[in-house]
């Protein structure tokens, strides 16, 4: 098999896979590479399954919007796998006049930039989610968002990737990209093979900041770890996302019955980065968020639990463009850790920023010139 | 290890058990699991994760082994170099208010 | 948080030993466990234990349970039961959910002794109740006193599917067959011979084909299998049968270890931990003991347990380097004796066509689960002498040796190591006392007066099946295979306590069956 | 079926009776067993049925590895009967799926 490709991709997550698809689906020669010897196996396979519009960036509102409109609804059938797509609304709680004041703030910018999205008081929180605590004061409410299975989604993607032609290589690591007469054209992976490319896109999350390094391209992200559990099966209770204003907790119940929710429990990161483990206080933090909102989930069951990190950007929006230092790239990273919900999205405009193809949507904001000192 | 993933398995041939029930808390069968490998799904933890097989309420206390097992076969592999999944917390289901009730923190 | 200086995951034998263990030097000691009763495994096994004396061989895991735990106490070990441990998290720190609350614990040391799973077998049908694992069946009869079914098959034919066979039968069940893939038995030969005695046949290179039932088992189907474990048509046989129970091996319960980031390695289809011979693992101060490093029997648990007990003692300063050193020799050369011999770790999957006397195993008692009549006199046990005598049927190199000191005339002899076969003297002056007999845990000891003079003999058997019956009764006298030998007079039932519950059950028979008829059974032939 | 008498276990110790009830229908089980061992003395195999294939299940592991014998027990889904001890007056119920206490 030829190690050139026309588009080579460094990181096989939601994202990635999503923009190996988009461009296999084109014809175009995709490879991609991946780290560890599981596909998806960072966020993407981690995360709370969030595909929300409401609460979003400015910046990014336009692109969770267009995939709620245009590639959420059809993807399951056009990826040939059911991603458990459920477009049940977004419910963010609140108790006290100060988390409602959080949740206004949060609504206007969504109205503003053109989202359905309204503040709605506890009788008619409790219409649409009838197991709400009484503490419950009022809620902001979006009915077009919802949530996906990310394992499913993260899959279909890559299976359906491969099925048009897209090369993957897992267990391959790259450890720098290499520029020849001022382009960057090939990547060398940890056991000297060398792949290269016409365009590559690097998209691996928190590694995406080693690998541009190579380079000289510098991303201000922090790794941040985030904890998730998931409960038994249970009967269909809800079908909303859900999270308060305060960030307690988020999560929702998946189509196959169980409880899904992720939180944070104010500790700062303990462990390596890349290290998946666990601290002996998070569930039990996430727990207290949940019951203190939805009290009939006490007696339900978790089974497990785990761990992702987060590539966390200085600015909490993603860096996706061509920087023009490095002509043969393409940057798609810092995600921040809501990128799940605007996953095929972003894998359609890295595929066309890739390709030199006008972008669906405008993806100035997310440029890696933000960073540069202004002068 | 580096593991190319275009791999040609050729034409699909059921085997009569098929429809055996593997893990048997989220019903999946053998036939789901040879296919989910014929679709790139190559290891333990693909093959869950998109099956769900050891994702039920025993945690795949139960099946794990002859899931792998199954893969290897398809795969044509010794099934002891497959993985296992991780091993996560909580060993056993434990109800959100026992979790939520810390103690001796 | 509350500090312990070691925490003991699993009361089990290898944990409550290691619990001993250490606070017998002086650490303060708990011990969590997910279950109602202590003991783990221990109270379900009503057997007599293989092994030598000084660890506990001869004595029921029952008692081995109840003597562990009276141990702990004694030695002021807190266990904490219905104590399930969520999490072993980072710096040792133990999550156990006890009542209502997650309550956090944190260990200078923290010994795993989770013990391990039974294995799987998938077949058509088996997800229909009635099928069950060997060790659910043996839960249900020992602990809950329920009849797991009336009419069982049993597959498997290693030593957990001899065993919990053997105990159906206590329990009142019939057991159908005994099933196994593989050509040989896997277990010890003496757990096979007293089920094969009863006249329960066993099908080697057999597998289930399908268990029978629309919502319960009604039936179970088997057939032969060649070389590469296919399944040859028309050799299907169908048991009327209510339950089937699966005893395929057991593996590892290493969560909690892999949890911790314990380093492992491959053991078969599963894993077990890298452990150095203190049963400490990659881990600081986290250590693995009993089956959850490595499947093994009961006994060599309870000393790995001890090992592991002694060597967080030693790094935690509890103990000094020379006390440390010589407990760990002791310890380790009786390991050593309990590893040895041809169902030894590291003879597993290895052929054992021969002794370490180099003396021929038995091709029938590994096929069909008895010695052939022909092949007994081959092993020293085995001699024809005039008056009572013992008659040691112990054909392979076991580590057990309870026999030789329960013999008060010298009568048997277990030389050099405890894996060698029983020799009988015959210079010796057998007694008749019949401690031998009782004392086997294979109950592979007969008493046999070839001739009593009136060209009758007398053949004394160990019996643990309900109802015993009354002297003068008749019945019929089976051989090795099961298979009817003649009619049976009972001449004597003898249960004391020395003999712990296996009564000694003479009678007599014609002189030509003296070295033939190894059981009785309550039926007139016809 | 209750074992009485074992030849290595000897007689039964008598324990205190317990009334509980099965899919509505009145029982007798013992202190300190768990439910079930009551259910099995009772002759009843069948603990639930799947979500999928609607396939009956019953004991399997019967040390709380497996959970394939959970039931609906006082309301809450998902009882591993194997492992959680009977008590007076518990509503013990087949389990449908993940939970439906009904077809």
């Amino acid at each position: 098999m030829s190690e050139t490709s026309d588009v080579l991709i460094i990181g096989a997550g939601a994202i990635g896979s999503a923009a190996a698809y988009y461009l296999a689906k084109r014809k175009i020669s995709v490879t991609v590479l991946e780290k560890s010897e599981y596909i998806g196996n960072g966020g993407s396979s981690r995360n709370g399954g969030g595909v929300r519009q409401s609460g979003r960036h400015s910046a990014e509102l336009p692109l969770a919007m267009y995939g709620v409109k245009n590639l959420w609804p059809n993807l399951s059938q056009e990826l040939g796998l059911e991603v458990e797509y459920c477009q049940g609304g977004n419910l963010r709680l609140g108790k006290t006049e100060a988390h409602l004041k959080i949740l206004q703030g949060l609504t206007a910018n969504c109205v503003a930039g053109g989202l359905d999205m309204r503040m709605i008081d506890y009788r008619e929180a409790k219409e649409i989610c009838p197991y709400l605590s009484e503490e419950v004061i009022g809620a902001s409410w979006c009915p077009t968002d919802g949530h996906a299975n990310p394992l499913l989604t993260t899959l279909a993607f890559y299976r359906a990737a491969r099925k048009l032609g897209a090369r993957y290589v897992s267990g391959a690591e790259v450890d720098k990209l290499v520029k020849n007469k001022g382009r960057v054209t090939k990547a060398i992976t940890a056991d000297g093979t060398e792949y290269e490319f016409g365009q590559a896109i690097v998209v691996a999350g928190y590694d995406s900041g080693k690998i541009l390094a190579t380079v000289g391209l510098e991303v201000p992200m922090m790794p941040l770890l985030m904890e998730i559990l998931v409960t038994e099966d249970a009967p269909r209770m809800f079908t909303q996302m859900l999270g308060t204003a305060m960030a307690d907790f988020y999560g929702h119940q998946s189509t196959h019955g169980s409880f899904v929710f992720g939180g944070t429990h104010g500790f700062e990161p303990y462990a390596e980065y890349g290290e998946t483990k666990l601290t002996s206080v998070g569930a039990s933090s996430t727990c207290r968020g949940i019951i203190g909102y939805f009290p009939v989930l006490s007696d339900l069951k978790i089974v497990r639990t785990w761990s992702g990190w987060i590539d966390d950007c200085a600015d909490h929006i993603p860096v996706m463009g061509n920087p023009k230092e490095t002509p043969g790239l393409t940057i798609g990273c810092a995600f921040s850790g809501h990128g799940f919900g605007i996953s095929p999205v972003a894998g359609l405009l890295l595929a066309q920023l890739a390709t030199g193809q006008e972008t669906a949507l405008d993806v100035s904001r997310f440029s890696y010139d933000r960073f540069r000192a202004k002068v | 290890m580096t593991l190319e993933r275009n791999r040609d398995f050729g034409d699909y041939v059921p085997a009569p058990d098929d429809d055996l029930v593997i893990c048997r808390c989220e019903e999946v069968t053998k036939g789901e699991i040879r296919q989910a490998v014929r679709d790139g799904m190559f290891n333990v933890h693909e093959v869950r994760r998109l099956l769900r097989c050891g994702m039920g309420l025993c945690q795949g206390r139960t099946c794990a082994k002859l899931v792998k097992a199954i893969i290897a076969r398809e795969l044509n592999l010794p099934a002891p170099s497959l993985l296992d999944a991780t091993a996560r917390a909580p060993m056993r289901p434990v109800e959100m208010k026992v979790f939520a009730n810390e103690k001796g923190l | 948080m509350k500090r312990y200086d070691l925490i003991v995951v699993g009361a089990g034998p290898a944990g409550l030993s290691a619990a001993s263990e250490a606070a017998s030097l002086g650490l303060g000691v708990a011990v969590f466990d997910e279950n109602a009763k202590p003991g783990g495994q221990l109270f379900k096994q009503i057997h007599k234990f293989f092994g030598s004396k000084e660890h506990k061989a001869k004595m029921r895991g029952t008692a081995i349970g109840a003597e562990l735990l009276d141990e702990a106490q004694r030695l002021g070990v807190e266990v904490f039961l219905n104590s399930p441990v969520v999490g072993l998290y980072d710096n040792r720190e133990v999550l156990v959910r006890q009542g209502d609350a997650v309550q956090h614990y944190k260990g200078d040391g923290v010994i795993v002794a989770t013990g391990a799973n039974e294995n799987i077998l998938a077949f058509e049908g088996w997800t229909l109740p009635g099928v069950m694992g060997a060790g659910a069946a043996q839960t249900m009869m020992n602990i809950n006193r329920v009849m797991p079914g009336k009419n069982i098959l049993m597959l498997g034919s290693g030593n957990v599917g001899l065993v919990v066979g053997f105990q159906l039968l206590q329990a009142g069940s019939k057991l159908a067959a005994v099933v196994d893939a593989a050509p040989y038995i896997g277990g010890y030969g003496v757990h096979a011979a007293k089920i094969a005695r009863t006249g329960v046949p066993f099908f080697l290179s057999h597998t289930i084909v399908k268990a029978e039932g629309i919502d319960r088992v009604t039936g179970a189907v088997i057939a032969q299998v060649d070389e590469k474990w296919n399944v040859i048509p028309g050799t299907e046989k169908s048991f009327e049968v209510d339950t089937i129970c699966v005893a395929v091996g057991l593996s590892s319960s290493v969560e909690l270890l892999k949890m911790a980031g314990c380093e492992m390695k491959k053991d078969g289809l599963g894993v077990i931990p890298i452990i150095d011979d203190d049963g400490e693992t990659s881990v600081w101060g986290v250590f693995a003991a009993g089956d959850v490093s490595g499947i093994e029997e009961a006994s060599a648990a309870m000393i790995e347990g001890r090992l592991s007990g002694l060597a967080a003692a030693g790094k935690l300063g509890f103990v000094g380097p020379e006390a440390l050193k010589n407990r760990k020799e002791e310890l380790l050369s009786a390991l050593e004796g309990l590893r040895d011999g041809m169902f030894a770790p590291k003879n597993r999957g290895k052929s054992q066509d021969s002794t370490s006397e180099g003396l021929p195993v038995s091709k029938c008692l590994l096929a069909n689960g008895f010695l052939d009549d022909s092949e007994t006199f081959s092993y020293p046990g085995v001699k024809s002498v005039p008056g009572l005598h013992p008659v040691i049927e112990c054909t392979q190199n076991i580590p057990c040796n309870p026999c030789q000191d329960a013999c008060p005339k010298g009568c048997i002899k277990v030389e050099g190591k405890i894996i060698a076969l029983p020799v009988f003297d015959e210079k010796s002056k057998c007694s008749g006392c019949g401690l031998c007999v009782a004392s086997c845990s294979g109950q592979a000891i007969f008493l046999v007066n070839e001739d009593l003079g009136d060209g009758k003999a007398a053949v004394t058997i160990p019996y643990e099946l309900l109802p015993l019956p009354a002297k003068g009764a008749v019945g019929t006298a089976l051989g090795r295979s099961g298979a009817p030998l003649c009619p049976a007079v009972v001449t004597e039932v003898k249960l004391i306590g020395a003999f712990d519950h296996t009564a000694l059950m003479t009678f007599t028979v014609p002189s030509k069956f003296a070295m033939t008829a190894r059981f009785w059974k309550n039926e007139v032939p016809a | 079926m209750r074992i009485k008498s074992h030849p290595i276990l000897g007689e039964v110790k008598p324990a205190k009776s317990l009334t509980f009830t099965f899919d509505g229908q009145q029982m007798l089980g013992l202190e300190g067993e768990p439910i079930a061992a009551a259910l099995r003395a009772a002759g009843v195999m069948i603990h639930r049925y799947t979500k999928k294939r609607k396939d009956p299940r019953g004991l399997f592991c019967a040390i709380g590895r497996c959970t394939d014998c959970v039931m609906i027990v006082n309301g809450r889904p998902n009882v591993r009967t194997c492992v959680t001890p009977l008590e007076e007056g518990m509503i013990v119920k087949t389990q449908y799926g993940a939970g439906e206490a009904s077809k």
